[in-house]
């Protein structure tokens, strides 16, 4: 068997480079970083079974019944289905997150590992919702949209998962890997009119 | 020449400290700040700016706004240039740089002029008439002739070298237009609470209120609009978009609206569109779009310095420009006549008041008097005189007298359209007002209310009250508490018209649509050759069908068309308005998707290092993948013989992460995939693959892939790239719509792994150095169609199965996609000793021919499971898609063009796929074509082309020589019929 | 001929030339007569077609000149050819693929070229070539198949590769493109003819054979005594006829409901664009290949243009957003240099989607009722074969062999002709 | 066209796919009798001008097949529901 192990590398990698871009001066508009590392696993729940209560029990999470997003200590779960589920963990680092929640949830839920398919970017700052409103189509104003909301749909014809983190406002947002590139051309096209930041954390 | 000769030393809202310079027809001028082209160029006493489409007349500015007919220009050059740029509404910025169109050799003298001396045979519809004789000549003569000559502008003739941005907004109540009515609207809808949209398509607000001379509480109008412009930025959710036009009103509340964000400068700063398209959804939306004002229709009513009264007024009182030295007011309204006394007080000369009415009006001739002007009423304009701009009109009186006036100004009115464009973009219909003699908003879109001119309601006291209330109202609706409030005091003298809408006993061509140069007579024309309906008149004549769609031009049309067929102007209909409000740049719409940003590209894991190999890349459908790896120097051809050979011979290494990659779950999966897949699945054992064939409905091939299965409750499914988003739709159909009560979950799966094929003899020794050592590769322990779950290169989870596009000895192996760069460079380094290459697409597609699987080119949507040799594998025992239509005579005719392989006679001959099959020495005629080449390969292998092929009863033809006919690429040659493999036709060499 | 000149002279229509036109000219154009009367119906007729577009009125002229039949009378809903026929982007062509196809349109393509002076109507057919861009190698195999079909069907096809292109449309993006452009096919015969013109010519053809065209009435019901229909029921009162055919485009489904006829057919609306008018920009009709995007210039000098249709049953002969923006991308992906050019008017049509994207023309259960449907976005070029056909149907009670393939039970039967092979899915043909 | 999800919300109609009307029912393709419903089913519409019942997937959403129901003169929506037996699983 071959000795040499297999690196991960990021569908971004020589594309999000750090530094300050477009408009100059003043804060910047919106501040970009790639969120490495995550567990991402898509949560479906078998017909009828009492997966409510067991990630209840094994999680500490309610699992929301609309596209919201639950949150645990250990991970948290992003409505967007009906009965489906993104589940996104830090800690539960990978595949890890998608094995954790097999044994788990045996019976009670399909589980698929995502976790190599999404790139997850973290966009945050005064004008954030100014860039995403040239590409999304959903409502982001505090009345309508706020910390722990979610949406599934589409930028600048991507399909992206969506979840507002905190006020300043912070979003994460989960797109097929595939689509990386041509998504960072669609954001870096879209934010230089405000200035905009990428860093690693 | 004098620097701006007609400009007032005060008044008006431009900013006389800042000169800005532009270009006409590559005279230098100065304007200000604030200033359109148009008012630019009046004030510097230009009145001759273009020439008219069909007779080339001179003609000069008639409007103020966006309704403009006349003024239009080239503006700006290169790859910037803007055909059909209408003078009053472009903003002045420095620099600016445009010229008059349609005219040769100059503006000031052109040719085509002449047409007018013929315009008895260029009335309406002649070209139907004639250029028939003799039917060769209409391409080669006439049409080539005829479109030279149409057209009015130029195109850049570049690729648009600007910016475009699509910004998705939500609100409450979204106010269009910011005049008296809208300001007011957006006051009581903000005050309220609710998130506001005001968008008005001028840089200014004010509506005509920065047209007039009106006072609102006692002061000048405009400070109640600085006041409420103030109170509206201050409120958070209150958005302003200036420069910007509502053009279009869609199903849901959503709204089209164009910002020019960069229009007003010569090229856009760094980092900003040129354009917005905003796309705003509203719950409410308050349309206050004022009224657009109606000429009058006389001889040569076109003349250069013959303008709409409204503008006049704009011109004198928000620019500060005198449009003449001497004018003549010639209206069928009271408001008209106010221009007199603008114009008087701005100290030009007003020589008389031409009241069309026939009764005297009191309001009128106390305005007469004040401008020291002589009032007539019940009299008429009958003839202009001068060439290129009005000097003189004839007048005649009620009592009949004909009279001689010099002037070089007329301002005419015939009355107010109130602007109901928006309130039709979803099939409302608007109704005719004898009182206004206007059409006003009927039927309306859901959530869409109307205020002030728009409504019909001249008056600004009733423009102020109606905003205040529609606003209000609109939030309330919206759940917010609202209250109109008291409105502020204004004068609310309506000046409705009565309309005298043509004036026949005049000379020379009256003009109804100035911009198609639609005369009184060509409508005459029209209603006496039967085009008496609207619709009909308006597609002979081409009225209100140029670039300002008849806002100044159609309700006299519509009027010249009852009078002159003798019907009630209320019951002769009226032509359908359209989006956009006014014309878009494709640019604006299409936004960020174009060139290379057309569509999202899907690139693979293993993309970069494919392009570090040289590698050559394909579009298939939304990804991008390696087609082959040429070596340098090496032409294509020879990259993928070297690749397939080596696959045949020793090892190769192809991504195929694009197949469609579906986890299918739960207690029923089985269950469920007999029912979407044309055979069994329940009975596959785990830890094995299978191939599998889905139909439609109807009975038709709708894809096909192999399935595995993991687990008692979970399959893997793969489907072909093309296939992939339809078929998970597909399944999610059958899943949540037809058997809601099996317990099957579905999710794709296709971007978290990166697959491979590995692919020749020596795959089983690179898989084994990949594999990590726990695992037992031997043929018995993993044989053909196996499938696993592994780990690779020292415990990274992947999957496992050995499967076989190629026909050789073949693997699957998966990884998590962020390990598959690193993946695709390990197996690579692995496969060094054996031998390894990697292979493309290309390749790909050769191995699969020579082995005869259908791909692609057979599974186009046409053919049946019987067509491709698949016919046993209909299950009879279950239900299953597709099931019943398949079995349809039709469907499984013999006859029927059915899949073979084909290979050239003389094997030096090359095959090409679309080429059609024909018997040996059959004639070559639509009668004898019995089907056609679907796929074709050069074969290493073989050393020779060959391809795949349907023939009708194509099985029972094995041997048979057939013509391969391609006649677009100059190809006949004989092939002879085989069975589709080629290859190791018993299969053993991937079972080894 | 001479029959011809008769019944113009009872009729009072006059033959246009460019001496009427100059006669006319000189006596202040006061002698031009309606090019159609204005009558009111008869209580009966040999033949009522209901629908006054394009086929509807094809088909009475072919009635009357062909088949010498000419006691007919159009009825229409609204105006004549305020459907399809006035809204159509005007692109006719013959490069189909499939067998039922081919030889129809081809037929059409020919009457096309004769039409000018069967009608005595300029209707400007202009034959500036139609050409349909391919970006992939499968892609120019199955343009290949097309145009070798063509070709067996005597229909002329070039395959141009991408330098052939380029030097026909030099102003395509070919460098900085998505979908790179790899060649073309190119049918030199298609082209685009005056919409408008081709209604009022066959119109004016129809009625100076005697036709009555009857506008602002509506067919609302049919009487149907015993299997057999006897009239139709319309705004302006019964109307007996011994045949009746209808023609109506995107309201087939609801028309022939009244007969208690349930079709293969979903009715879409598709939205078309038209820009200001420039000087001449493009001198071809030209398809993209990789988007939904398909162009013309008009004599006028706008760029007419359309894309996908809206993709969802419906009556509202009007459009939304998405589209104009799908549209858009396709045009600056395909030619970059028409951004500035600004879209003056957006409108949209009612299409019979069919489920094989095929057309109908076909008897129907109910004897002496005919049907005439199903034309897709592509009824336009077929104005002429399917007016010929029809009248050949109507008058013989037999289909003409040109259409042999058009029959309702296609589909029963799985006969479907599928140019796409999209099955039966309306919105994807 | 703007389409209430009843899990993601109101949506805009790009999000959406359509596949036609919902009134349809398949029948069984077992029992030998059913050709004439199946030549319906897959091939014959009432395409009824007014309400109109009909199926979209929420393609770039939740990947719910709803009904919606639907003027088809004025595409006014007036209900929206999930395919299949409408549950929730
Ligand atoms: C935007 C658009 C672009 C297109 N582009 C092309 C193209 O480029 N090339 C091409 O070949 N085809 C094209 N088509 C398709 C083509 O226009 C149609 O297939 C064709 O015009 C239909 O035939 P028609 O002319 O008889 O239809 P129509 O002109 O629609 O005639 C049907 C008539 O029946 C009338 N009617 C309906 N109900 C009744 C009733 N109850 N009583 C009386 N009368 C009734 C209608 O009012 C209408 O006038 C396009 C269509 C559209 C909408
Ligand atoms: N007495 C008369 O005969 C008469 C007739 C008409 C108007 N008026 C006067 O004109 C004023 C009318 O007030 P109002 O507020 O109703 O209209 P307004 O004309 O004052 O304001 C309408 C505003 O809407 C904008 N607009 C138009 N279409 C738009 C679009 N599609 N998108 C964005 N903006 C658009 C215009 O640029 C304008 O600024 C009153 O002062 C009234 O007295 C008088
Ligand atoms: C080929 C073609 C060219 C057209 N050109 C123009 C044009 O130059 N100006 C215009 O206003 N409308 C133009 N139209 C659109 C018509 O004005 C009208 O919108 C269309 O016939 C549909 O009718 P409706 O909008 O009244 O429903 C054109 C239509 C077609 C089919
Ligand atoms: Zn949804």
């Amino acid at each position: 068997m071959s000795d040499r192990h297999l690196r991960p590398m990021s569908a971004l990698a020589g594309l999000a480079i750090p530094g300050r871009y477009g408009k100059a001066g003043g804060e910047p508009g919106v501040t970009i970083v790639e969120r490495l590392g995550l567990g991402l696993a898509t949560v479906a729940a078998r017909k009828g079974a009492p997966l409510r209560a067991a990630v209840k029990a094994s999680y500490g999470v309610n699992l929301p019944d609309d596209s919201s997003v639950g949150q645990g200590p250990e991970l948290s779960f992003v409505g967007y289905g009906p009965g489906q589920w993104l589940a996104v963990s830090e800690s539960l680092a990978n595949e890890s997150l998608a094995r954790d929640l097999a044994q788990r949830l045996r019976g009670l839920a399909s589980i698929s590992d995502q976790s190599g398919g999404r790139t997850v970017l973290r966009l945050s700052g005064p004008r954030a919702r100014d860039v995403l409103a040239k590409g999304l189509s959903i409502d982001l104003h505090p009345r309508a949209f706020s910390p722990g909301s979610a949406a599934t749909s589409t930028i600048a014809l991507m399909g992206v998962q969506l979840w507002q983190i905190d006020d300043t406002p912070s979003y994460d947002i989960a797109l097929f890997r595939s689509v990386s590139a041509s998504f960072w051309r669609w954001l870096t096209s879209s934010a230089p009119e405000f200035g905009y930041e990428v860093t690693t954390s | 020449m004098t620097s701006q000769p007609n400009r007032l030393a005060q008044g008006g809202v431009i900013d006389r400290t800042k000169k800005i310079r532009f270009s006409f027809d590559g005279q230098k001028f100065t304007g200000h700040d604030g200033d359109t082209l148009a008012s630019a160029l009046l004030a510097n006493g230009v009145r001759l700016v273009g020439r008219s489409f069909k007779y080339h007349r001179p003609r000069g500015i008639l409007s103020a706004g966006s309704e403009e007919p006349n003024a239009l220009v080239e503006l700006r050059s290169g790859a910037r240039r803007e055909p059909n740029t209408r003078a009053t509404t472009i903003e002045l910025y420095d620099g600016l740089d445009a010229a008059s169109q349609n005219r040769w050799p100059s503006l000031k003298f052109d040719v085509l002029a002449a047409n007018q001396l013929f315009s008895p045979i260029f009335g309406a519809g002649f070209y139907y008439k004639t250029f028939m004789w003799p039917a060769s000549f209409w391409e080669k003569v006439y049409e080539p002739a005829i479109r030279r000559a149409a057209g009015l502008g130029r195109g850049a003739g570049l690729p648009d070298p600007d910016h475009y941005d699509k910004v998705n907004a939500f609100c409450d109540v979204l106010v269009i237009g910011a005049g008296p009515a809208g300001l007011a609207a957006a006051l009581t809808a903000a005050r309220s609470g609710c998130r506001v949209i005001l968008a008005e398509e001028d840089f200014r607000l004010g509506g005509r209120l920065l047209a007039e001379r009106y006072e609102i509480d006692g002061a000048p109008a405009l400070d109640w609009v600085k006041a409420a412009e103030a109170e509206l930025e201050s409120l958070p959710d209150c958005r302003i978009l200036r420069r910007t036009t509502v053009q279009g009103v869609y199903d849901g509340g959503t709204y089209a609206a164009i910002e020019r964000v960069n229009d007003h400068v010569a090229v856009p700063p760094a980092h900003q569109p040129r354009q917005r398209l905003w796309r705003i959804v509203a719950k409410r939306a308050v349309l206050a779009a004022g009224a657009i004002e109606r000429g009058i229709v006389f001889g040569d009513n076109d003349r250069p310095g013959i303008m709409l009264a409204g503008a006049v007024r704009a011109y004198v009182n928000r620019y500060g420009v005198t449009p003449g030295k001497r004018a003549v007011i010639f209206a069928d309204n009271d408001d008209a006549f106010r221009t007199a006394a603008d114009l008087a007080d701005a100290g030009v000369a007003v020589a008389a008041l031409i009241d069309a009415r026939k009764a005297p009006s009191a309001a009128a001739q106390h305005i007469a008097e004040g401008a020291g002007a002589r009032y007539l009423s019940g009299a008429a304009i009958e003839r202009v005189g001068g060439g290129r701009g009005v000097n003189a009109v004839e007048i005649r009186d009620a009592a009949g007298k004909a009279e001689q006036v010099d002037c070089d100004l007329v301002a005419m009115s015939g009355g107010w359209n109130p602007s109901v464009h928006l309130t039709t973009h979803l099939n409302g219909k608007p109704q005719w007002n004898e009182g206004l003699s206007a059409l006003v908003p009927g039927s309306l879109p859901p959530g869409m209310s109307v205020a002030g001119a728009a409504a019909g309601s001249f008056g600004l006291a009733s423009c102020l009250a109606e905003g205040l209330a529609a606003g209000a109202a609109a939030a309330a609706e919206c759940g917010f508490a609202a209250s109109a409030g008291k409105t502020p005091a204004a004068s609310d003298d309506s000046g409705a018209a009565s309309p005298v809408w043509l004036i026949d006993k005049s000379r020379g061509k009256a003009f109804v649509d100035f911009q198609n140069d639609v005369t009184v007579s060509d409508v005459k024309l029209a209603a006496r050759e039967g085009f008496r309906i609207p619709e009909h008149l308006k597609r002979y004549t081409t009225l209100g069908m140029a670039t300002d769609q008849g806002k100044t031009g159609n309700a006299n049309g519509a009027a010249v068309l009852a009078a002159v067929t003798g019907r009630y102007i209320g019951a002769v209909g009226t032509t359908t308005f359209r989006p956009p409000f006014t014309p878009v740049a494709i640019s604006a719409f299409a936004g960020h998707h174009r060139g290379p940003d057309f569509r999202p590209a899907r690139l693979a894991s293993s993309h970069a290092y494919a392009e570090e190999q040289g590698a050559m890349f394909v579009e298939t459908g939304p990804w991008l993948r390696a087609l082959y790896y040429p070596k340098r120097g090496e032409d294509p051809q020879d990259a993928v013989n070297r690749e397939v050979a080596n696959v045949r011979e020793r090892v190769g290494v192809c991504d195929v992460s694009t197949l469609g990659k579906i986890d299918v779950q739960g207690k029923d999966a089985g269950r469920f995939l007999d029912r979407v897949y044309a055979n069994t699945f329940s009975t596959l054992p785990v830890g094995k693959a299978r191939y599998g064939l889905m139909l439609r409905e109807d009975g038709f091939v709708l894809d096909d892939g192999t399935t595995a299965r993991l687990a008692e409750d979970h399959y893997f499914m793969t489907t072909t790239t093309a296939n992939a988003v339809k078929v998970m739709q597909h399944l999610e159909f059958c899943q949540q719509g037809l058997w809601p009560e099996l317990d099957v979950q579905t999710v794709s799966v296709t971007e978290q792994w990166a697959q491979f094929a590995v692919a020749g003899p020596r795959a089983r020794d690179v898989i084994q150095a990949i594999v990590d050592s726990a695992y037992d590769l031997a043929n018995e322990a993993f044989p053909y169609l196996a499938c696993g779950d592994v780990t690779v290169c020292g415990g990274t989870p992947g999957r496992l199965f050995r499967l076989s596009f190629s026909g050789e000895l073949a693997y699957e192996i998966a990884v998590p996609a962020r390990f598959g760069d690193s993946l695709a460079r390990a197996i690579v380094e692995a496969g060094a000793a054996f031998g390894i290459a990697p292979y493309g697409t290309e390749a790909l597609g050769v191995l699969r021919i020579e082995k005869g699987h259908p791909a692609g080119g057979e599974l186009n949507g046409q053919t049946t499971a019987h067509d491709l040799g698949f016919g046993k594998m209909l299950s009879a025992k279950k239900d299953f898609i597709g099931r019943f239509m398949a079995a349809r005579e039709a469907l499984t005719d013999p006859a029927r063009p059915r899949l073979v392989g084909l290979r050239p006679l003389d094997r030096a001959d090359l095959i090409r796929a679309g080429a059609h099959l024909i018997p040996k020495d059959a004639e070559l005629v639509a009668k004898n074509d019995q089907g056609y080449v679907t796929s074709i390969a050069y074969s290493p292998s073989l050393g020779h082309w060959l391809g795949l092929g349907l023939l009708a009863r194509g099985p029972e033809r094995h041997g048979e020589i057939v013509r391969a006919f391609d006649p677009v690429r100059n190809g006949d040659v004989l092939v002879e019929v085989r069975p589709p493999c080629f290859i190791d036709q018993d299969g053993e060499r991937l079972r080894v | 001929m001479s029959i011809e000149r008769d019944v113009a002279a009872q009729y009072g229509v006059m033959r246009y030339s460019l001496g009427s036109l100059l006669v006319n000219a000189v006596t202040g154009n006061r002698h031009w007569k309606p090019i159609w009367r204005e009558p009111e119906p008869k209580p009966a007729y040999d033949v009522v077609i209901v629908g006054g577009g394009g086929h509807g009125l094809a088909t009475a002229h072919y009635l009357a000149k062909e088949h010498g039949i000419t006691n007919v009378a159009v009825v229409e809903k609204s105006y004549i050819g305020s459907g399809n026929v006035g809204r159509n982007t005007t692109i006719v062509r013959s490069n189909y693929l499939l067998p039922g196809n081919l030889p129809f349109y081809e037929h059409s393509m020919k009457l096309w070229e004769g039409l000018e002076q069967d009608l005595n109507y300029n209707a400007m057919v202009s034959q500036r070539g139609v050409l349909n861009v391919f970006h992939s190698d499968p892609q120019r195999d199955a343009y290949a198949r097309r145009g070798n079909a063509m070709r067996l069907h005597g229909v002329d096809a070039e395959l141009l590769d991408r330098e052939q292109v380029r030097a026909l449309v030099p102003f395509v993006d070919f460098d900085n493109a998505r979908f790179p452009i790899r060649g073309g096919l190119l049918q030199k015969r298609g082209g685009t003819v005056r919409h408008d013109a081709v209604a009022w010519g066959f119109a004016r053809s129809a009625d100076s054979r005697g036709v009555d065209i009857i506008q602002n009435c509506a067919a609302i019901g049919f009487r149907i005594e015993n299997g057999r229909v006897l009239g139709v029921e319309t705004e302006k009162g019964f109307i007996g006829a011994k045949k009746v055919a209808l023609s109506v485009a995107g309201n087939s489904t609801r028309v022939a409901a009244m007969a208690g006829l349930r079709l293969p057919i979903e009715s879409h609306a598709v939205q078309a664009f038209v820009t200001e008018g420039v000087k001449p920009v493009i001198d071809v009709v030209m398809t993209f290949g990789a988007g939904h995007f398909y162009v013309s210039q008009s004599d006028k000098g706008g760029l007419v243009f359309g894309g996908d249709i809206e993709g969802y049953n419906s009556y509202a002969q009007r459009g939304n957003l998405p589209v104009i923006e799908d549209v858009a991308e396709g045009g600056m992906a395909l030619m970059p240099v028409i951004g500035r050019l600004r879209i003056l008017r957006s409108w949209g049509g009612l299409l019979d989607m069919t489920m094989d994207g095929s057309p109908i023309i076909d008897l129907t259960p109910v004897e002496g009722l005919y049907l005439n449907a199903g034309w897709c976005y592509g009824g336009f070029k077929a104005t002429p074969a399917s007016g010929w056909c029809f009248a050949h149907l109507i008058a013989n009670s037999a289909p003409h062999p040109l259409a042999a393939a058009y029959r309702l039970d296609r589909f029963a039967r799985g006969a479907v002709i599928d140019e796409k092979g999209m099955g039966a899915q309306p919105n994807l043909h | 066209m703007r389409i209430n999800c009843p899990y993601c919300g109101e949506r805009a109609l790009e999000e959406f796919t359509y596949r036609g009307d919902a009134t349809v029912t398949r029948p069984d393709s077992l029992d030998a009798a059913s050709e004439p419903a199946w030549v319906d089913y897959v091939y014959f519409r009432d395409n009824p001008a007014g309400r109109h019942r009909e199926h979209w997937h929420h393609s770039a959403g939740c990947h719910a097949w709803l009904v919606v129901t639907r003027d088809t003169r004025t595409h006014e929506i007036v209900a929206v529901e999930f395919a299949g037996k409408g549950k929730l699983p």
